[in-house]
């Protein structure tokens, strides 16, 4: 099945396009984050994922780092917010088992922003005298070019393979809503290609609806689509559902060691 | 009359709260749950001033441009004070988000830098919030500079570190000397229990002052609508920390 | 009266807030045009001013060169489309009674989000080998720094006093729907303040309503609201109401002498 | 069985389209009706394939990201074709949207370079498409280069002339030699009255085609509904070039 030209397909035909060392752009916790979609990819045992969190994660990234798909975290943080640290991300990173791109929120979004304006680099304000400025040694010093003496840091485009997500609905033409979830347009944009796992498909046209179109994410961007009714659980989707809040907190005591990572895979069909 | 009775974490919403008085913006961060309070505070007992947008929540939060908004915000000198914390924060007030140990080898991982290696140049009043007050994590120099306290002049920097406020004391930042200087200390508290707990060294005033306890109002708002208003974005500590009426 | 802490006044006040030399940022013809406001600074005979086209301009940048409001045109194009040659620009430009920066669309695009990030500059592909590149002073070719000898042009950010459009409407807060115009987004964050006005102040909560808040500019943006029906007239507002074409028509015929420009601003209240 | 009667108008929509069949996405930008008519007919006629963003128009058009969008679009290499029109194209395939004369003081002034500067360079298929054919269009030399035919090697420049449309003829553009080549003459023509009415050089294949006339189905198209839905954004056009049945 397919609207307009967007193929609509099953959520584990959707993670089987993500290749083995893609790299893979993913939303924040509190929006709009495809986690069937990412226990898809761990049941099909997706390996040496490059995950570039935009600009930070929370259980999605620490469930795919436990699971072994990770190869390198690109992030600004990896946390489970007030359920305190991620304990496979920390165990990961203490044990060297992933290479760790720390990042800052906004070298994340302007790393994307070349992608997007087809730019091979972007400069950016702060960052020097940081020490991520000494371990990334893909950013650069360098200077204003209107302003001799002007120093400023200058940052490679970040081009993710796909670009990978969930939305509230897309229409029968393959385009997607996000309301306010503006990152995931530049994410989609920066990205070679979108998938996205929605709650609904509504028969309608997103681009007829003026107040619905200025929120949208063109078909255009979207490689393919899947059907995921609660595919953000147990993470919410604003204004649809809350996040599970006693799941979070189970995963958060359970996954601090390995075995109760296993059970929690186990147990959660991943 | 009795002073009212309170507790600590209101005491430290109020004490923040002060700081953001008669300014236009104030934007709130990932895990700030009562730098979030006092900016909702401060804007409750003023009418509307500041604006406050707190990221993740989306009642108070006036962003449409998606995530990237707060630091372009923040670039267009819209933002005037923003928050940050720290595993370490040293006498310089550089801070520390990434890790204790060698990076990348590290003893103790924390999340992450956030936005702090850009929000910390750029937003002209950053409060450093940190309530654990400890030799642990005021320290003499952090194991990894996520944000420096300052720059060398000429580099590009309207912003940078304001006050830092902790469990048992506010210290001012001076800029020129790139120390700390003690400003009040809260009940309970001495410069020698101060001293005793901090792994850096700073200036002392004179006199010192007791930090003032939070006015009946302050509470009354925090037990209210602030309280409520925060527990959208961050019910555990909402639940845990506060007494809503 | 002002919703919010944005002031609502009448439009000669909101015009009056453009001061003499100020640059201001307009929309093309197409997209929300605050044509009411234009006449209103024509009214006050507003002098020196920096007209930015974001990226082109029609029968507004006419009016305001014609009424001798402009001294800098900076654009990638000015035209009354169809309707041919915009009559006012051409001569201005002819006889160099304006000072024209010729651009080209992206490029505008570009020295807006440079400010919009508080950027002091913005790489662009495209340029080199056009005489574009020979004219502007203040583009610079420059080398990407991830690759050497790949040449990339610079440009410096375009910071306007002022982004000047109109709106179908705000609400009650001073927050304004664009829907998917949003160059004027882009425009409003890197101007110092935006004046906008309004078909009208409807008493909702746009960032209450998650379809009305992707498409909107948040109040923090705005300097002044002006309440204008049919305030793009004789352009049009999209879904609202058409361009008046037998207006438009008649202004491009009689504009093309200076009698006959000035019978048009007598007739036409500005 | 006679060919159908067609004027010239519909002959450009159609040889424009037939150079679009089988792209993925096709922009159209201001002041391009013959171009936005020959996309929309390339969709028609092939179940929805290409895309069409037509600039301007609320109803064909794909983006919700604002007026860059377009230009970004094109950086991302998701737009295969685009057109450019010009006040003045010489043989190298340079074109002038600007003016003629000596900048800035010119004896006369075009509306200006739009998006050419940049488009031209990034979009792979760009068809010049000027209707007039005249040595006052059809020049040695542009007097200014709004966009330039050909860059330097080692220049990032994935895009580019692909041919050149006027109302006499069809002209391909060779990259390598730098010259436009004679593709095919419009009925009426002959390789001598273009010839004498082209101002550059151009090379000529042994044989020279004549451009086929649109077929039956375009025509039908055209003036049904691809003439429908450019009227949105042409209203006058439409009504002047186009006899919507």
């Amino acid at each position: 099945m397919a609207f307009g030209k967007t193929p609509v397909e099953s959520i584990d035909a959707l993670a089987a396009r993500v290749h083995d060392g893609a790299m893979i752009a993913v939303p924040p916790d509190y929006s709009f984050v495809a986690m069937a979609a990412t226990r898809a990819l761990i049941r099909r045992g997706a390996r040496d994922l490059h995950i570039l969190a935009v600009p930070q994660s929370g259980i999605q990234a620490d469930l795919l780092i436990g699971a072994g798909c990770v190869t390198i975290m690109e992030t600004a943080a990896v946390s489970l917010g007030e359920l305190g640290a991620a304990p496979q991300f920390t165990a990961a990173v203490k044990s060297s088992r992933i290479e760790i791109r720390d990042s800052t929120c906004p070298a994340i979004h302007a790393g994307l922003q070349a992608s997007e304006k087809g730019l091979p680099f972007m400069p950016l304000r702060g960052l020097i005298g940081s020490d991520l400025m000494r371990i990334r040694g893909d950013w650069k010093e360098s200077e204003n070019p209107f302003e001799e003496g002007d120093r400023i840091v200058v940052l490679p485009a970040l081009k993710p393979d796909f670009a990978l997500f969930h939305s509230p609905f897309a229409d029968r033409n393959g385009n997607i809503w996000l309301g306010r979830r503006r990152e995931l347009v530049t994410m989609a944009h920066a990205a070679k290609g979108a998938l996205v796992t929605v709650e609904e498909i509504r028969d309608i046209d997103i681009m007829e609806d003026e107040a619905l179109a200025g929120g949208s994410l063109p078909a255009l961007y979207v490689t393919a689509i899947a059907e995921a009714p609660k595919g953000a659980w147990p993470l919410g989707v604003a204004g649809q559902y809350e996040p599970d809040r006693e799941h979070l907190a189970n995963y958060a005591k359970k996954a601090t060691d390995a075995d109760g990572f296993q059970d929690y895979l186990a147990e959660h069909g991943a | 009359m009795n002073a009212p009775k309170y507790t600590k974490t209101e005491l430290l919403i109020e004490v923040i709260a002060r700081m953001l008085d008669g300014l236009n913006h104030v934007a709130v961060g990932a895990s700030s749950p009562i730098p979030g309070a006092a900016a909702l505070l401060a804007r409750a007992r003023s009418g509307g001033t500041p604006r406050v947008s707190v990221l993740s929540s989306l009642r108070h939060n006036d962003f449409t441009d998606g995530a990237r908004e707060l630091f372009d915000c923040a670039a267009q000198g819209r933002i005037d004070a923003f928050f940050l914390g720290g595993g370490q924060i040293d006498g310089e007030a550089n801070v520390n988000l990434v890790g204790l140990g060698d990076y990348p080898k590290l003893n103790v991982r924390f999340a992450g830098s956030y936005g702090s290696a850009y929000l910390y140049f750029l937003v002209p009043r950053v409060i450093l919030f940190r309530p654990e007050h400890s030799r642990r994590v005021m320290v003499s120099k952090v194991d990894f500079i996520s944000a420096p306290g300052t720059s060398p002049p000429g580099l590009y920097r309207p912003g940078g570190p304001y006050a830092l406020v902790t469990e048992r004391c506010i210290f001012s930042f001076n800029k020129e000397a790139c120390r700390f200087c003690l400003q009040s200390i809260h009940e309970g508290e001495t410069v020698e229990s101060i001293r005793k707990n901090t792994g850096f060294d700073f200036d002392c005033p004179p006199q010192t002052l007791q930090t003032p306890p939070p006015s009946a109002t302050a509470l009354e708002l925090i037990r209210g609508d602030v309280g409520i208003n925060i527990a959208e974005v961050y019910p555990k500590f909402a639940r845990e920390f506060l007494s809503l009426s």
